[in-house]
């Protein structure tokens, strides 16, 4: 039963508040893209078994979609940010790198 | 015109909380972002309050402007009065990007009261209600269905969606039964 | 292998039980072998026992990180069925129910398959007629079905509540050879049938990388050392993603959790299968008296084996709906297993980009009742190199075709 | 004999006596007893019979952990199986009776497989019923079924109500004994927002009982004083009666709360599901005694050593006239004291330790109880009720040296913490040499949110056995989660526990150590289910070596208890078998929920009426008023039709047809989604979402539009209407309305945030109306208001206006064929505004109908439906609607999905008209089969019916179906096998059944 802060109302909201959206930043390919990348962008996911990057809806709140760092494996929750985001922001970045000091990196 | 009618027409359930159908009540969702110029001037006109600040709700007797999202407002005045409300906002806002909308009918109202009205609340919703300020409007669920509700005087005032009004006077009434008082 | 029998017990118990040999060996790993499969599931040491009784491969390892049925095999609701909408699907999961008719005999092991019968509730006009779309599918599919009507459902189910008054029980789409097994059972019977031809089962050995040759496997690197083979088969359930990265391919799956219940046992009251897709809640007894009761699946990425509460509540409010008298029992026992959901919710049985690498994966909730026909499938599959008609269509690169293997289409759910 | 004793009994009061019955029997107790202790001043011992074996089972211990004494409880709607007696509070006019006996407790049938349980060791069931194949399901299972599953099973619906509620707090404390009350007490002092959550309902755990002193006074002086600081505290609640039984992600724990389970049918629920959020968890749950392994340790009689002092000292009640103490440590010397002090006869305490030093055995000694030192049970006698015990040397074989007559056996294997709420998620447990259990690894805690722990375990919990570590560590819990939340805990001196000094204890998991095959499988690991040490031995040597396969194998742990006593001595023999350590095998996972809970109590108030939210539209009375039979459609529930006297519902749908085709027809619509989409850019984000083009759509129009998913599968439709220059009003199904909205504000946020749209769901503000049929028009013109004739409010055009004084905008779209007016009005005036339809069209023949009307007219038109023609799999293409999917658009969401191969297939099935050879109605769900078989011996298909009616108008079977390459084959024949054999042929058509040119719609 997680807990992530909406950071487009401020309230701490728990799971049942919130509705997930599979992962986060994939790029749209529209017509003119190969069969490939169409592929990958409907299909491939990265799954990771620790840090992931995921899309979550404020469904009974504001309503507003945000983004979400989370370690699929501990559940811990290294922060939320706007959806308006093409790639995690450097602060939540640093942030994991600090307590994931083996962590890849994001890509 | 006929004379409108709320969804279960003033219904009460009296347990150790009342609980009461109230409305109908004139509601305008206006959306827009907090930076449209003249926004707080025609939230003002119609509401004659302030604009209201994150998850905030201005009430001014029997108007209320509420935050509902970073570019959602809930406007609250007499069921009448929408119209008038809607061409102010129209006058107001014309020529920049928004939307303000007549919900008056698709929501319910609930007035919890008494001293224990937390407690019912608490059966429905996962919101720490202690901490919950005055003046502050928050978007939840009630069981299954969602719900806004903010604290007013010595009680809570509920909105939820018209057709679940059943469902939502069902879970307020079972949840105040006398004997069930939470302490 | 000694044969197991009432007399193998009787001869036993005269002398308390001392002379009974291990179920499955326990070897050190060898240099090399013929084939490898990675994972002890159900589906693993199905893989294994049908390469070596269908083709005669027995130079065979199956590696388990943990301990052999540990994962999704011995944490699911033991339902059989194979009433399935589209042909694939319905074909691989009738070979498996099939097969499971006379396992307990090929295995010379009790996997209690109990044919006690299942039913898939219609609960409204729209799941009326995907129901009759599955039964008229399955008549043609030569998987045996039929619609029955409230009555019949509930001289089936006495303890259902029919007249819901929310979601009265319009009928129900009933699988009468479809039942339950022993879960812990059919990974113990194949492991030990499977040992008995020769084959090793290492457990305590994690997989650290692929070894390749010019796009071709060679081998495993493992906590025990490196391990050749000629050919291998990934069969990892939710830990698919890991083991594709290190052979150098992606899988079109997410790992998510699921989650079931067991209430405390009482004596007998249903003796069939009860799912009720409207309501989201599947329900039997086992035979220790237990109700046996699965819920929804989270919708986000989880590796924890911990699902969210809500959906057991979710599930046990319907339950509680449909079947009134189980409100004054008790949950005994709450836990969740990590299942592998594909873009189709339908499983993989592939070649890969590596060759000689087979995979078998996302099975998603699905997994326990197609063990059988999934490792005779992936058996074919790794023998001949090529899949045979069981397996053919469901091939990884199904996705970028757009070949859907949708069963959500039907209003029965893949549980 | 067990039986109440005269004096003492710290919980009863023997003013307020008790009636109830077991089995029956009318039996007496007092307020205060727990149903085992008002058996056992009954001197019933003997309460139920095990799982498998069915041998005579007797109460063995004193809380959550009792593993034999399960009854069925109550009567009719209040009856309950498996009701633990040691956690059940006493109330006048219980009723209880035993469980898994035939015919009777005393004399049981199935005590058969007793005599045979050296043919039935753990696993015989894999091994044997193999042959013959039906056997299993039709001969064994059923023998097996009916002998398992102890209680009865409830017949009647629930009498009773339950519920649920939200609480958040910093510091949860669970566990209300000395070391809960202390952690409590810092927290709150610190100014931590405190729960503290008991399960009994008394507080002080087991300080009171063991005489424990804190701060030179009686432990209860302390508890006393403790309750009445937190009860002071505003920042305290106090719960008692309450079960903290699951911990779960991000500080949610999950606790039951018995409200009226003591006081059946007072009018409050019978119990409370808490679902409580805190930031950080005291687990202060205190530890279970362990039992030893030696022969007839299952006899009733043989019970823990903490039960037997609870019993005298809490309740008053003497299990035995005669108890033997058995041992491996000293705590158990106290209960040889409290019952010698009871006045009761104490013959041995049996001590497997050669050397035997503590306070406690010199207080036992002083006393005048004999102590047998290296010694062992090696048998008990007795079957029904311990009649004596035999003893011999621990290091030997089982040679009996003596036989000692008693009536009780108290043992004590020692002490484990419970440290499942530590563990549910994650929390990991180390080995004590010393102490032979278990604990939480402090450096390894489950965590929560941040990262940081979640739980903190607390006295005995953390392994803190002797009081004064006990009280210590839990002062030091509570300053821990405070400190941890960014409080400053007060200084202040922790009190100071004093307890006599005890000798350490030794491990002793058999008795006597070299005991051989026949005595081991005469001692029990697991109670209920019959599983002993013989048993985990020979599951070790047939290779179920890993701790979760021996549990499974054998079943030890799987029952209702889930192993609380026998886990660790079952672990222990496994390791011994297995020549390793007890870390090196491990634990099994510890599962919520700590004890059972009840189901009612997870549903939650959620039944009935409240089961599920019920959406209404403003007409649903009038509708329910009127006898209509309803189906559901998502949360809704639209009438299907509304059936007259005498009619079925098939034929009230073909009158409703006739009706509205031949005169008029009115339909509650208001389910029907509705979304505004405004702003400078609505246009061009309609246009993706759409697969036509809606930016051209002129203001004043109406357009029927599609949406599809990236993949390119059909997901809804409906009419979108353009409102003014930069606002378009899209309609979508009933079922899909929040789903498409969610969807346009996903893309509106997440991919296009630059975009300048806004969207509001408007679907509940609006009741509407479709009025339909010839007399359509008649009916708006008689409520007059404005003008709707063909020229002012053409086909496709809407309109704002009044009717019969309602304010209202008009739509001039048609899903029947008919001439067709759907009617907007606010939902407040939508019953005033249906019933002026209805009554002023009654001279025009207006009728209601329901949805299955609606169906068959829009089959009768070839119009689609999301959801019966779609599934999930269907393209705009399949279905022939390409006039509908824009070429000319660059992009639109699912333009891509449909270019792939399989969708782009030539071959794919396309919708038409099936027209049955013989008139008659495909069945429902039909395939129509291509000739050979699949590869996998599977019948050949080419198609299949979507829908299938009888058409009331054209008096014949009609359909609608994707038939391969459809289109190219007009005038050809598929055939539709039907279930049970036979098939019905039929010709490709046009789907367009009725008023194929559009005429009567268009007038």
């Amino acid at each position: 039963m997680l807990i992530l802060e909406c950071p487009c109302c401020g309230v701490k909201a728990e799971e049942t508040e919130l509705s997930p959206g599979g992962e986060a930043h994939l790029k749209r390919f529209g017509p003119g893209s190969s069969d490939e990348e169409f592929e990958a962008y409907m299909f491939a996911r990265k799954n990771p078994k620790g840090v992931h990057f995921e899309r979550w809806r404020h469904a009974y709140g504001c309503g507003k979609w945000f983004l979400a760092a989370r370690c699929t494996a501990t559940l811990e929750v290294f922060g939320t940010y706007p959806a308006q985001t093409s790639e995690p922001p450097a602060d939540i970045v640093a942030k994991i790198k600090a307590k994931r000091p083996d962590w890849k990196g994001y890509k | 015109m006929s004379e409108p009618v709320s969804a279960l027409g003033g219904a009460t359930h009296q347990g150790f909380a009342t609980i009461r159908e109230i409305g109908p009540l004139g509601m305008i969702t206006l959306r827009a972002k907090p930076d449209v110029k003249g926004l707080a001037a025609a939230v003002k006109a119609v509401t004659g309050t302030a604009l209201p600040a994150q998850r905030r709700i201005e009430v001014n007797g029997d108007r209320a402007a509420g935050w509902m999202s970073p570019d959602e407002y809930l406007l609250i005045l007499p069921y009448a009065d929408v119209a008038a409300g809607l061409a102010a906002l129209a006058a107001k806002l014309k020529g920049e990007h928004h939307l303000a909308v007549d919900v008056s009918d698709a929501r319910a109202v609930f007035r919890i009261e008494g001293a224990k009205a937390d407690q019912v609340l608490a059966k429905l919703s996962p919101v720490d209600l202690a901490r919950l300020e005055p003046g502050e409007l928050r978007r939840s669920r009630a069981a299954q269905v969602a719900a806004a509700f903010w604290k007013d005087g010595e009680g809570y005032t509920l909105v939820s969606f018209r057709s679940v009004a059943g469902y939502v006077m069902g879970l307020l009434t079972h949840s105040a039964q006398t004997g069930s008082e939470l302490a | 292998m000694k044969r197991y029998s009432v007399f193998a017990i009787a001869r036993e118990a005269l002398r308390y039980h001392q002379g009974w040999e291990r179920a499955w060996k326990s070897p050190e790993p060898k240099k090399s072998y013929d084939a490898i499969i990675v994972g002890a599931g159900g589906h693993g040491l199905a893989s294994a026992y049908y390469l070596g009784k269908n083709y005669g491969i027995t130079n065979v390892a199956v590696i388990e990180k943990g301990w052999l049925g540990g994962g999704n095999t011995g944490r699911n609701t033991t339902i059989i069925r194979s009433n399935y909408l589209q042909d694939p699907s319905a074909a691989i999961y009738e070979k498996a129910r099939a097969l499971y008719e006379t396992l307990s005999q090929d295995l010379n092991y009790n996997v209690m398959f109990s044919p006690r019968g299942l039913l898939m509730l219609a609960q409204t006009h729209h799941e009326v007629r995907g129901y009759l779309r599955t039964v008229h599918a399955n008549n043609l599919q030569g998987v045996s079905t039929e619609w029955i009507g409230p009555g019949r459902v509930k001289e089936l189910v006495p303890i259902i509540n029919i007249d819901g008054p929310r979601y009265p029980v319009l009928g129900a789409l009933y699988q009468a050879r479809g039942g339950t097994a022993r879960h812990d059972a059919v990974a113990w019977g194949y492991a030990r049938a499977c040992s008995a031809m020769g084959m090793d089962i290492i457990q305590q050995c994690e997989v650290t990388g692929v070894t390749q040759s010019n796009g071709v496997v060679t081998g495993l690197d493992t906590t025990r050392g490196h391990i050749g083979c000629k050919k291998l088969g990934i069969v990892v359930a939710g830990h698919s993603g890991q083991l594709a990265e290190m052979a150098g391919f992606r899988l079109p799956i997410e790992a998510v959790a699921l989650q079931a219940l067991v209430s405390e046992p009482i004596k007998p009251c249903m003796d069939v299968v009860v799912m009720a897709n409207t309501v989201h809640g599947y329900m039997s007894q086992s035979d220790k008296g237990e109700m046996v009761i699965g819920g929804g699946t989270d919708g986000f990425n989880n590796y924890t084996q911990r699902g969210s509460f809500h959906h057991i509540e979710e599930t046990l409010r319907a339950l509680v709906e449909t079947f009134p008298m189980i409100s004054r029992l008790k949950m005994l026992r709450q836990w969740g297993g990590i299942v592998d959901m594909t873009g189709d919710r339908s499983p993989i049985i592939s070649k890969t980009p590596l060759g000689n690498c087979f995979i078998n994966c996302g099975w998603g909730t699905g997994g326990f009742k197609a063990i059988p026909g999934s490792g005779w499938a992936m058996a074919e599959l790794m023998a001949k190199g090529e899949p045979g008609p069981l397996a053919a269509e469901f091939s990884m690169w199904r996705f970028k075709e757009g070949q859907f293997i949708d069963e959500s289409v039907a209003a029965g759910v893949a549980h | 004999m067990s039986t109440r004793l005269a004096r003492g009994g710290r919980l009863i009061d023997r003013g307020a006596a008790q009636e109830f019955t077991f089995n029956g029997k009318r039996m007496k107790g007092f307020k205060g007893d727990t149903l085992a202790a008002a058996l056992l001043a009954n001197d019933q011992m003997l309460v139920g019979r095990s799982f498998k074996y069915h041998r005579p089972r007797g109460i063995v211990a004193s809380g959550a952990e009792e593993p034999n004494a399960l009854v069925n409880m109550g009567e009719g709607g209040r009856f309950e199986p498996n009701q633990r007696t040691t956690t059940t509070e006493l109330f006048d006019g219980l009723t209880a009776t035993s469980q898994n006996h035939w015919p009777s407790l005393e004399f049981d049938v199935g005590v058969v497989n007793n005599y045979a349980a050296r043919f039935l060791p753990a696993g015989f069931y894999y091994k044997t019923f193999i042959h013959p194949r039906a056997a299993w399901k039709h001969l064994f299972e059923p023998i097996v079924r009916q002998s398992a599953g102890l209680g009865k099973v409830p017949k009647d619906r629930d009498a009773d109500r339950y519920e649920q509620a939200y609480a958040f707090c910093d510091v949860l404390v669970a566990g209300g004994g000395v070391a809960g009350l202390q952690a409590a007490l810092v927290a709150g002092r610190a100014g931590a927002r405190v729960i503290l959550l008991e399960q009994a309902p008394h507080w002080g755990g087991r300080a009171p009982v063991d005489g424990v002193e804190i701060d030179g006074k009686p432990a209860e002086a302390f508890v006393e004083a403790a309750l009445a600081e937190l009860s002071a505290m505003e920042n305290v609640t106090l719960r008692t009666r309450c079960m903290a039984f699951g911990v779960y992600d991000h500080g949610y724990v999950l606790a039951e709360e018995r409200v009226a389970d003591h006081t059946p049918g007072d009018g409050r629920p019978k119990k409370r599901l808490w679902r409580i959020r805190a930031g950080r968890i005291v687990s202060a749950t205190g530890a279970i005694e362990r039992p030893l392994s030696f022969a007839g340790n299952d006899i009733p009689g043989v019970m823990l050593a903490s039960a037997v002092r609870d019993y005298v000292v809490n309740w008053a009640v003497s299990p035995g006239d005669r108890t033997v103490v058995v041992t491996n440590n000293d705590d158990a010397y106290r209960t040889a004291i409290a019952l010698k002090e009871a006045g009761l006869d104490v013959p041995a305490v049996i001590d497997a330790r050669p050397n035997v030093t503590g306070d406690l055995p010199a207080k036992a000694r002083a006393l005048g109880i004999r102590i047998e030192t290296g010694s062992a049970i090696v048998k008990v006698k007795g079957s029904k009720r311990v009649t004596g015990v035999a003893i011999g040397l621990q290091a030997g074989e089982g040679a009996a040296r003596e036989e000692i007559a008693c009536d009780a056996v108290a043992m004590s294997g020692g002490w484990s913490p419970v440290v499942h709420l530590w563990s549910h998620c994650g929390g990991k447990l180390v080995w004590d040499e010393a102490a032979a259990h278990f604990r939480p690894d402090a450096a390894r805690p489950p965590i929560t949110h941040d990262g940081s722990a979640m739980v903190i375990a607390a006295g005995a919990a953390n392994g803190a056995l002797p009081a004064g570590e006990c009280l210590a560590d839990a002062d030091r819990a509570g300053a821990e989660a405070a400190q941890a939340l960014g409080m400053k805990p007060k200084k202040a001196k922790a009190p100071e526990a004093a307890a006599p000094a005890e000798a350490r204890m030794e491990p002793v998991w058999i008795m006597p150590q070299g005991a051989g095959p026949a005595l081991r499988m005469k001692m029990w690991l697991d109670y209920q289910n019959d599983v002993k040490v013989s048993d985990v031995q020979l599951a070790a040597r047939e290779g179920y070596t890993s701790v979760e396969h021996t549990k499974r194998y054998t079943t030890l742990g799987m029952a209702t208890d889930q192993g609380k006593l026998s886990n660790i001595n079952g672990l222990a023999v496994l390791a011994d078998s297995l020549n390793a350590e007890i870390p090196q095998v491990g634990t099994t996972t510890f599962r919520p929920p700590y004890t059972p809970v009840t189901i009612g109590a997870l549903a939650g108030e959620s039944r009935g009426d409240i089961f599920q939210p019920l959406r209404r539209t403003p007409m649903h009375a009038w509708h329910e008023a009127q006898g209509a039979y309803f189906e559901p459609v998502g949360l809704w529930r639209r009438p299907y039709c509304y059936p007259r006297a005498g009619e079925t519902h098939e034929q009230a749908v073909h009158r409703e047809v006739t009706n509205t085709r031949e005169r008029l027809g009115l339909l509650d619509a208001s389910t029907l989604g509705k979304i505004i989409v405004k702003g400078p850019d609505a246009g061009r984000f309609l246009d993706m979402l759409y697969t036509n083009v809606m930016s051209s759509l002129p203001v004043g129009k109406c357009r029927y539009g599609l949406m599809c998913n990236e993949q390119g599968f059909l997901s809804d439709d409906g009419v979108v209407a353009r409102i003014d220059e930069d606002t378009w009003l899209c309609h979508t199904t009933s079922g899909g309305a929040d789903r498409i909205h969610a969807w346009m504000e996903d893309w509106l946020q997440c991919e296009w945030w630059d975009w300048k749209v806004y969207t509001a769901n408007v679907t509940e503000q609006y009741a509407q109306v479709a009025v339909v049929g010839p007399n359509a028009r008649k009916l708006l013109e008689k409520l007059g208001g404005m003008d709707v004739s063909r020229e002012a409010l053409p086909f496709m055009q809407w309109a704002d206006g009044e009717l019969g004084g309602f304010r209202c905008r008009v739509y001039r779209i048609s899903f029947s064929g008919e001439l067709s007016y759907e009617i907007a009005v606010p939902a407040s005036e939508g019953m005033a505004f249906w019933k002026a339809l209805n009554d002023a069209g009654a001279e025009f023949g207006a009728m209601p109908y329901g949805t299955e009307c609606l169906h068959v007219m829009r089959a009768e038109k070839g119009f689609i439906m999301i959801g019966d023609e779609t599934d999930g799999t269907v393209t705009p293409l399949d279905l022939c609607l390409d006039w509908a999917v824009s070429k000319k658009k660059a992009d639109f969401l699912g333009k891509r999905g449909m270019q792939r191969t399989y969708l782009a297939n030539p071959e794919r099935w396309k919708l038409v008209g099936l027209e049955t050879l013989d008139g008659s109605v495909i069945p429902d769900g039909a395939y129509a089969v291509a000739p050979g078989v699949n590869g996998n011996g599977q019948r050949n298909t080419e198609g299949r019916v979507t829908s299938t009616y009888y058409s009331p108008t054209l008096k014949r079977g009609i359909a609608m179906g994707l038939v391969r390459r459809g289109p190219e084959r007009m005038g050809e024949t598929v055939e539709f096998p039907k279930v049970g054999g036979g098939s019905v042929k039929a010709r490709i058509v046009s789907p367009v059944f009725y008023d194929k040119d559009g005429e009567k719609q268009n007038v």
